[in-house]
């Protein structure tokens, strides 16, 4: 692929997002609503026009030859054996995979939020933001250079930042935008000290990434101290974005955002971005087993604690939420056990559906006034039977049901599982757990909202969205019927078997990485069917425990420990702890430098030689008496001292 | 540019010329003298634009002794003119890579705060006057490469400074002035002591006589005696001394913590225009002071005095973000967070390596940028609320869509965000910091996060949440304002986006002065004996 | 011309002429004194003014004789029998006095009608003062030193008690006067016993017996203690400065502008001419007690001055203090001490009369107004009378770009040079200080008067102390920008320090 | 001969006087006669002088005690003058309380 070609490709990428950021704050105002219905998700599908076409220049390129980089123009030389910097973008299976995802998948949610955010006051200020996201997101994706990724990967938690305060009325809202935004800064913060080791160890004359890994593989020896840190830091630059535990207490709260913003940023792409991480940096992880195992291990223990949560959440958002937590949680076990592929893959699906879920979520939401407790909810199915079809097909999906989307990628990744990771094949086992919570969640919730007789009056009142918010629900729940089989199977005739992972792994074998080892066919048949068991147990009990008519979770927790239940309950007590040990912590301290050191000592040390000098000043003063005979005697007394010194001492 | 005009002493003059000029135009034309002073201070600036495109074009690096921290600095568009020439005192001015685009950040504040100055002041063409000739004197302490003229002008400029402090401002001026003043004086003073000293002991090893020229001193091999004994314990050695002078004056003026209490009072007290250039470029002066004149003269006893000074820095960046936390006027906020930013510049120049205090130049001039704006945007908030008090602004987002976003990009800026032209900075900083010792960029890390909380929260405090009584009616900042804001936030992302046009001046500068310091064992060559 | 002229003159029973063109500046002044004196005899009190020309114009034409006498290098020397010397040191020392007199005789025919004083003789006893400080800058015999003092002592008392109305104006006149003569005692004392050790009582006299006979005996040593004490009584320097404050606040305003200065100059000249020069061999044993009273000076004016709240008094101590500094150069013994200290006269003369200045126009009919609050507010009705004193207190503070700041500079150095660093840092530490009264000063005079308090209705400036003012301010700024040209002329003067004998 | 002797003498009761003098300057508190213990003060000088020319043998001495005289007188003159001003102003005759003007 020619490199004008990339280059143009990027620049449009770039281009038509921030136009549209630009031109929706700029114009928006003046030219009204209409302008930024049109604007807003024009220049997104604009964008996925670019990514299309991209796809397709890197279709007919030989598999070797799929890989560009662009350098735009230079950013800054650091004085550290002539380090450059350059603002880099990179055209590769990987970055197109995640441009067509963030473009298409936006797109849609664009489209949805048109009818959404119908009645905001401001459209101009949604559009804007999720334009300026969707810019961040591919600078994120396409960036070839460490520091530039950084910038991508700090602007991207910017948006966020800013949709998810977007209702600034609401003090949680505000909190909660804050919240998310520092925690994003612990990750940056994680990569700029992994840059630094970096650049001050493998002495790289740019930090353009191939260069990196090229350095990387020559100087560090395999599962080294350096660069088992390095990955470390990484890793934790990557759980901060994708919410993974310890850092993932921030996405939870972002369901303050629009449910637009929930469905791209907190579902489909933002929250990903940690994967694209990992999967980018494979060299590196690689080449640091400890870190890898870190990482599995995190993801796996992730996606247990999220599920359990979920399990007793009562805001549908927040449900929804935690199981975007618990299903990026497999894909960073992907990861983390180097099924780069496979991580991919279970985030490609995983878009699809967990944005469907989002929106529908969002009909109901909307359906019922901005209503989002499911104990108010119920039998909706009657009122919202499109809603409520899509809801399922996205359900079952999510809870890898087989032939549905979900099935394939989850299945995929799991079964590597099997073979590789830290103490396989346990955390496969506890993966075939996370599977029967997740089809217990998904269903309670499926049945909670959309089946039963509605309680409430506004329920019956509930009726089915307009088409502008229908349309892109159905587009994904569509999606997510035959995603799974497509990205699996390939378009028939275009390409081969494993359409994806023929795409995706000459990334990841290109510079000298190997692909794991797939496990012979009677054991991947074993996991698979294992796995599917456990979606199904999952779901049936959701269906055993619906039809006996005891859906709440009180119930349902009646069954299980009540450690366990309370934990749930309140969310294994992370806002409680960090409270107490991050935030309350420099706040007295603050107030304690403010009150006493700064008046005290920092200034007081100044007043004191004041006043030392002013009372000296008053003595001085009174030694002035003004009667000449004191005068006269002072000046005696001094000439006579001077007469003793002279005549005695000093001779 | 033609090399036979003295280019340098014409950016001097011209804001003196301008103050002349002023005294001319009669009182009550109050858009004249505004015009005539924004004429002047563009004068200046074009020239300095000008300036910064012929640097470095036709570069020369004398090599003066054959080991490299004999090299000179080099200085371009240089003047040499005897002053004193009895005592060896020369009107010697030059530029360099460190000072080139500190000088444009001078011009460009002091164009701002020509700009930003009120019409209506009262007493305008004396405002104006002061204005222009504190430009004269910061021009002049970044242009002169003799000390004594170093000093002639870094204590001159408190006295117009002193005039603008005590005549405009808020209610408790008159003590805040006196404290800033008193507490520099007593600093530069040390100074003044330590310049004779070396002066007193540059024997004739270069030109002959004693004299006080940066080039000459520089090279001169200075008092190498035994530590000072004083009631039968070692104290330093002079040379040590003598450092210890000068890093206290530039500390206090920096300020490092410890001797920072006089400008929360000056800040607080002084109107936002008068801060455009009085947080913009005067605080950057002591910075200055550390690289021109510790890494020159000093380069034994800044090593060895490097772990105090780094943690100086340290403790700077953390106390003030803590105490900025703490604060509820939201100028007093601006004011420690300054602070917490110096903090950060002097960690880069405490580094001791090019990248350090390639970053630390950088960050001044960002700094420069961003604490004007913030300056500016807090007294526009203020006018128009009529409180300072953060507990009682909340909403204005909804009142003032303009104000909102253009104060989104400064707070941005303002704590770093990658992409903006602090993160540039601040990045270059840490790495120098991390290369010098990695525990001291994992502690400006915690003052990254400090940053990140307390300007989050400054922003949303004033712009979200249901609008608070006192911001209620509030009307959004007017053509006028936006002039002044928009530049300086099209400049934060312009950096941000493209800084290589100031990294590659600012790199040979701090390249010139890390070699220079590079000496090689840090302690032993000011311990050594005779 | 004139001299070849006076050169071709010869009278028996008169001293050799050149001596007589050595005295010419003191001969033209003292018939400026005598011709005054009998002038106000005859002039009716509306044309008081013209007398005040007329001073001006003899202190005019003797500054041109002093200056011409400067390059006329040829006849410079010692005149009657070594008791006299016509050097540059006298030279320069004169062309300070004499512009000080004159700057201080263009403010006071506007300051004397305010109050209702202006008598004639009040401007002959000016130009007599002005002739005592001259005898005392050229003195190189301890009987001509003697007589400088009182010439100038006398005149002064008198003109401290010229508001004769006022009980503050005797108060100071005659508390000056008693002490005056108290310390005049110790200066005579000393002068005995350095006599009487000596065996001379022309400088150079007793510095040859001084080399001949290393002079360490304890009499001479007292003597010379004795003598450095009634010196120090005349530069106020602590703590023989207590006359100070209250004089300079109980005499009329134009007096202390006049003494304030001049007295100090002529004083110093005479203390560098005995001390530096005369009894250089014995410094090591008397530089410790100037050294102490240096800093005894600047600590103690310092302070003093920081609680005060009338101008005049905070500037008394401020004087103080200045006297410590200036003494640095007395304390160590070298040509840039010389230097310095004559660097530091020349700026204290512009800066301090300037200040003096601004009070004078602050005065009221009934008395001076130079309380803090009267000032206040300054700048409001006279924005630049304020500015100039702004000025002239930046420069007594001693900031660049001023004449003060040089001051300081140059005796710091010297101590610096002399390894006396201990006189340096007592020297900043006491500076700091200063800048708080000072600066409080410019404080008030930019601060708007309180409500309720009547604030002072201003005379208008006159032309001559416009004048003043402007003279003042371009001498601050000139020493303190184009150092150069008075620093050469101190180095010139300093050579002179010791006068030659014309024989050796 | 007898000089020698004398010599010292004489100096010592200078000495003697200018003490004196010194002192009642200090403990006097009605202005004349304080001015005539700064009077007796500068006899005392004069003393010294004239005792130091003999010795000497040079006439410096007593040049310079006649001058001293001469300049003592005048100077009595204006105090007096000062004195007899205050006292007509209606003021005690009391140094002490000449201090209007003090700190």
């Amino acid at each position: 692929m020619s490199t004008t070609l990339a280059g143009t490709l990027a620049v449009l990428l770039f281009a038509f997002p921030l136009a549209g950021a630009l031109g929706n704050a700029l114009l928006g105002p003046r030219l009204g609503r209409r302008f930024c219905n049109i604007v807003g998700p024009g220049v997104v599908l604009a964008g996925f026009v670019c990514a299309v076409v991209a796809l397709v220049a890197l279709l007919g390129a030989h598999e070797d030859a799929r890989s560009t980089t662009v350098t735009l123009w230079s950013w800054l030389d650091l004085g550290l054996h002539g380090l450059k910097v350059n603002v880099d973008i990179t055209i590769d299976p990987l970055s197109v995979l995640m441009c067509l995802v963030i473009t298409g998948v936006g797109f849609l949610i664009h489209w949805y939020s048109v009818g959404y955010m119908g009645h905001d006051e401001s459209p101009w200020r949604f559009f804007s933001y999720m334009n300026l996201f969707i810019f961040s997101m591919l600078l994120l994706v396409l960036a070839a250079d460490l520091v530039i990724l950084i910038v991508g990967w700090a602007m991207v938690a910017l948006s966020s930042y800013l949709l998810i305060g977007y209702y600034y009325d609401r003090p949680s809202a505000v909190q909660a935008a804050r919240k998310a935004f520092i925690t994003q800064v612990v990750g940056d913060v994680a990569l700029y000290l992994a840059a630094f080791m970096i650049v001050t160890n493998l002495r790289v004359p740019s930090l353009q990434l191939p260069t990196i890994f090229a350095y990387a593989r020559d100087s560090f020896p395999q599962g080294g101290a350096l660069i088992t840190g390095i990955c470390v830091l990484l890793a934790i630059g990557a759980f901060a974005k994708s919410a993974q535990f310890p850092l993932h207490t921030w996405l939870p709260d972002a369901m303050e955002g629009p449910t637009p913003v929930s469905a791209l940023i907190h579902a489909a792409t933002m929250v990903t971005a940690g994967v694209y991480l990992i999967a980018r940096f494979h060299t590196l992880f690689d080449l640091a087993p400890i870190a890898q195992g870190v990482v599995a291990c995190v993801g796996m223990g992730t996606a247990v604690m999220a599920g359990v949560i979920a399990l007793s959440q009562i805001d549908i958002k927040r449900v929804i939420a935690y199981s975007t937590m618990s299903q990026i949680g497999l894909m960073i076990f992907a990861v983390g056990i180097g099924a780069y592929s496979a991580g991919m893959f279970h985030f490609a699906t995983h878009a699809v559906f967990k944005a469907l879920l989002f929106m529908a979520a969002g009909n109901v939401i909307h359906a019922l006034h901005d209503e989002q407790d499911i104990r108010l909810m119920g039998g909706l199915g009657l009122t919202m039977r499109a809603t409520e079809r899509c809801f399922l097909s996205g359900s079952l999906a999510l809870a890898g049901i087989p032939i549905f989307a979900g099935f394939f990628s989850k299945e995929e990744l799991l079964g590597l599982g099997w073979l590789h990771g830290p103490w396989a094949p346990t955390l496969y086992a506890v993966g075939v757990g996370v599977n029967i919570l997740t089809g217990l969640y998904t269903f309670r919730l499926f049945f909670t909202v959309f089946r039963g007789e509605p309680v409430t009056a506004r329920t019956y009142a509930a009726h089915e969205a307009p088409p502008s918010m229908l349309m892109p629900v159905v587009i994904l729940a569509i999606g997510s019927l035959v995603a799974g089989i497509a990205l699996l199977l390939g378009i028939p005739g275009v390409v081969g078997r494993f359409f994806l992972a023929d795409f995706l792994d000459p990334v990841f074998t290109a510079d000298g990485g190997r692909l794991l080892s797939e496990p012979a066919t009677s054991t991947a048949f074993l996991t698979v069917l294992v796995g599917t068991a456990g979606s199904l147990i999952g779901s049936g009990l959701a269906l055993q425990w619906w039809y006996q008519r005891k859906p709440d979770a009180q119930v349902i927790a009646a069954k299980v420990p009540r450690v366990l239940t309370q934990l749930s309950l309140h969310k294994f007590y992370f806002d409680e702890i960090y409270d107490a040990l991050l935030v309350r912590p420099p706040r007295r301290l603050a107030r304690a430098l403010r009150t006493v050191v700064e008046p005290e000592y920092a200034d007081g040390w100044v007043e004191g030689v004041g006043r030392a000098a002013a009372s000296l000043s008053e003595t001085f003063r009174m030694l002035q008496t003004g009667r000449l005979r004191d005068y006269a005697t002072g000046m005696l007394v001094a000439a006579g001292a001077f007469v003793v010194v002279l005549a005695v001492f000093v001779r | 540019m033609s090399h036979n005009i003295p280019w340098l002493t014409v950016v001097l003059v011209i804001p003196l010329g301008t103050a002349i000029l002023l005294q001319l135009v009669p009182r009550d034309q109050r858009a004249a003298i505004k015009g005539l002073t924004v004429l002047g201070t563009l004068a200046t600036a074009s020239i300095v634009a000008g300036l910064l495109v012929a640097f470095n074009q036709h570069p020369s690096i004398p090599a003066v002794g054959p080991r490299p921290q004999d090299q000179a600095i080099a200085f371009q568009f240089e003047e040499i003119h005897s002053w004193i020439a009895a005592i060896g005192a020369t009107y010697h001015l030059g530029l360099d890579g460190l000072s080139a685009w500190l000088l444009a950040l001078d011009a460009f504040v002091f164009l701002l705060g020509a700009v930003a100055v009120a019409a209506s002041t009262e007493r305008l063409k004396f405002y104006c006057g002061l204005l222009l000739v504190t430009q004269a004197a910061t021009i002049g302490v970044l242009l002169s490469v003799d000390m004594l003229l170093f000093y002639f002008f870094w204590e001159g400029m408190l006295v117009p400074l002193y005039f603008l402090l005590a005549n405009y401002g808020g209610r408790d001026r008159g003590r805040a002035t006196l404290k800033f003043i008193g507490y520099t004086v007593a600093g530069s003073l040390l100074m003044l002591l330590a310049i004779i000293y070396l002066y007193v002991h540059s024997q004739a090893s270069v030109v002959g006589h004693p004299s006080f020229d940066l080039q000459v001193l520089m090279l001169a091999p200075g008092p190498a005696q035994a530590p000072v004994t004083f009631l039968g314990l070692q104290l330093l050695t002079p040379i040590q001394f003598a450092f210890v002078a000068f890093a206290l004056a530039f500390a206090i003026k920096v300020p490092l913590v410890p001797f920072h209490s006089w400008l929360p009072d000056s800040y607080a007290n002084c109107p936002p225009a008068t801060l455009t250039f009085f947080a913009g470029i005067v605080s950057k002066l002591g910075a200055f002071g550390f690289i021109r004149y510790g890494l020159t003269l000093f380069p034994g006893p800044i090593h060895d005095f490097q772990w105090i000074l780094e943690g100086l820095a340290i403790l700077s960046i953390l106390y003030a973000a803590m105490l900025a936390l703490a604060q509820s006027d939201i100028k007093r906020i601006v004011a420690y967070s300054s602070i917490s930013h110096l903090g950060f510049i002097a960690l880069g120049i405490f580094a001791l390596n090019v990248n350090g205090i390639n970053g630390a130049i950088i960050q001044m001039v960002n700094h420069g940028i961003i604490i004007a704006a913030l300056f500016l945007v807090v007294g526009y908030v203020e006018a128009r609320v009529g409180t300072r008090d953060r507990r009682e602004i909340a909403g204005l987002e909804r009142r003032m869509p303009w104000l909102y976003a253009l104060f989104l990009v400064i707070t941005l800026a303002g704590l770093g965000m990658p992409g903006m032209n602090s993160f540039v900075g601040e990045f270059t900083i840490l790495l120098g910091a991390f290369q010098a010792n990695p525990l001291l960029a994992i502690l400006g890390f915690l003052g990254v996060l400090l940053a990140a909380w307390y300007m989050l929260r400054l922003h949303q405090g004033l712009m979200h949440e249901p609008l608070s009584k006192a911001a209620d009616g509030v009307r959004d900042i007017g053509a006028a304002e936006r002039l002044v804001l928009l530049p300086l936030a099209a400049l934060m992302i312009l950096i941000g986006v493209y800084p290589k046009p100031i990294g590659d001046i600012t790199r040979s500068g701090a390249q010139q002065y890390v070699t220079r310091a590079s000496v090689p064992p840090p302690s032993l060559s000011s311990l050594s004996n005779p | 011309m004139t001299h070849t002229l006076l050169a071709s003159i010869r009278m028996p029973g008169l001293p050799p002429t050149d001596d007589l063109l050595r005295m010419l500046p003191v001969l033209i002044l003292s018939g400026g004194f005598v011709v005054l004196l009998l002038l106000d005899l005859v002039t009716p009190p509306s044309a008081r003014t013209a007398l005040a020309a007329l001073s001006g114009l003899f202190l005019a034409v003797t500054l041109g004789a002093v200056i011409w006498g400067w390059f006329d290098t040829a006849h410079q020397g010692l005149a009657y029998y070594g008791s006299y010397a016509y050097d540059r040191f006298s030279l320069f020392v004169d062309g300070i006095i004499l512009a000080s007199a004159l700057v201080v005789v263009l403010i006071s025919p506007g300051y004397l009608n305010r109050r209702g004083l202006h008598y004639g003789e009040y401007y002959a006893l000016i130009l007599g003062a002005t002739v005592g400080m001259m005898l005392l800058a050229a003195a190189s015999s301890l009987l001509v030193i003697f007589l400088g003092i009182e010439l100038l002592s006398v005149s002064l008392y008198i003109l401290c008690g010229f508001a004769h109305t006022e009980e503050r104006s005797q108060e100071s006149a005659l508390k000056y006067l008693m002490l005056g003569g108290f310390a005049s005692g110790f200066l005579l004392y000393g002068m005995a016993l350095v006599y009487g050790e000596t065996g001379h009582t022309t400088l150079t006299g007793i510095r040859a017996s001084l080399d001949a006979v290393h002079g360490t005996d304890s009499l001479f040593l007292i003597g010379v203690g004795l003598m450095f004490v009634g010196f120090a009584f005349k530069v106020s320097a602590a703590p023989f400065h207590t006359w100070t404050p209250d004089v300079y606040q109980g005499a009329p305003t134009s007096v202390t502008t006049f003494m304030s200065v001049t007295t100090k100059v002529a004083a110093f000249a005479a203390l560098i001419r005995v001390f530096s020069a005369t009894f250089e061999g014995s410094y090591a044993k008397w530089n410790g007690i100037v050294a102490f009273v240096a800093i005894v000076s600047m600590v103690i004016g310092n302070l003093a001055a920081l609680g005060q709240t009338s101008v005049k008094r905070m500037l008394a101590y401020s004087g103080v203090a200045q006297a410590g500094y200036i003494l640095i150069g007395v304390a160590v013994q070298s040509p840039l001490g010389t230097v310095g200290a004559l660097y530091y006269l020349a700026a204290y003369a512009a800066m301090n009369i300037g200040a003096f200045a601004v009070i004078t126009m602050m005065a009221g009919r009934g008395e001076d107004l130079d309380s803090y609050d009267s000032i206040r507010g300054l700048a409001f009705r006279r924005p630049y009378v304020a500015a100039a004193m702004g000025l002239f207190l930046f420069s007594l503070g001693g900031f660049p770009p001023t004449a003060g700041f040089f001051g300081k500079f140059f005796v710091f150095s010297a101590a610096i040079q002399h390894g006396q660093i201990a006189l340096a840092l007592w020297g900043i530490a006491t500076s700091a200080i200063s800048v708080f009264y000072y600066l409080r000063i410019g404080l008030l005079m930019y601060s708007r008067p309180r409500e309720g308090e009547a604030s002072y209705e201003w005379a208008r400036t006159t032309v001559s102390g416009a004048v003043a003012l402007v003279a003042t301010t371009a001498g601050t700024l000139v020493l303190g920008i184009f150092t150069y040209l008075i620093y050469s002329a101190a180095t010139m003067a300093q050579v002179g320090t010791f006068p030659v004998p014309p024989n050796s | 001969m007898i000089d020698i002797q004398v010599f010292p003498l004489l100096l010592g009761l200078s000495a003697a006087m200018f003490t004196i003098g010194s002192v009642g300057v200090l403990v006097r508190r009605n202005p004349l006669v304080v001015l005539m213990s700064i009077e007796l003060m500068l006899n005392a000088v004069n003393l010294a002088f004239v005792d130091y020319g003999r010795f000497l043998n040079s006439e410096d001495g007593q040049v310079f005690a006649l001058v001293v005289i001469v300049v003592a007188a005048a100077e009595a003159v204006v105090g007096l003058a000062l004195v007899s001003q205050v006292y007509r102003a209606g003021r005690e005759l009391d140094i002490d309380d000449l201090s209007e003007m003090r700190e």
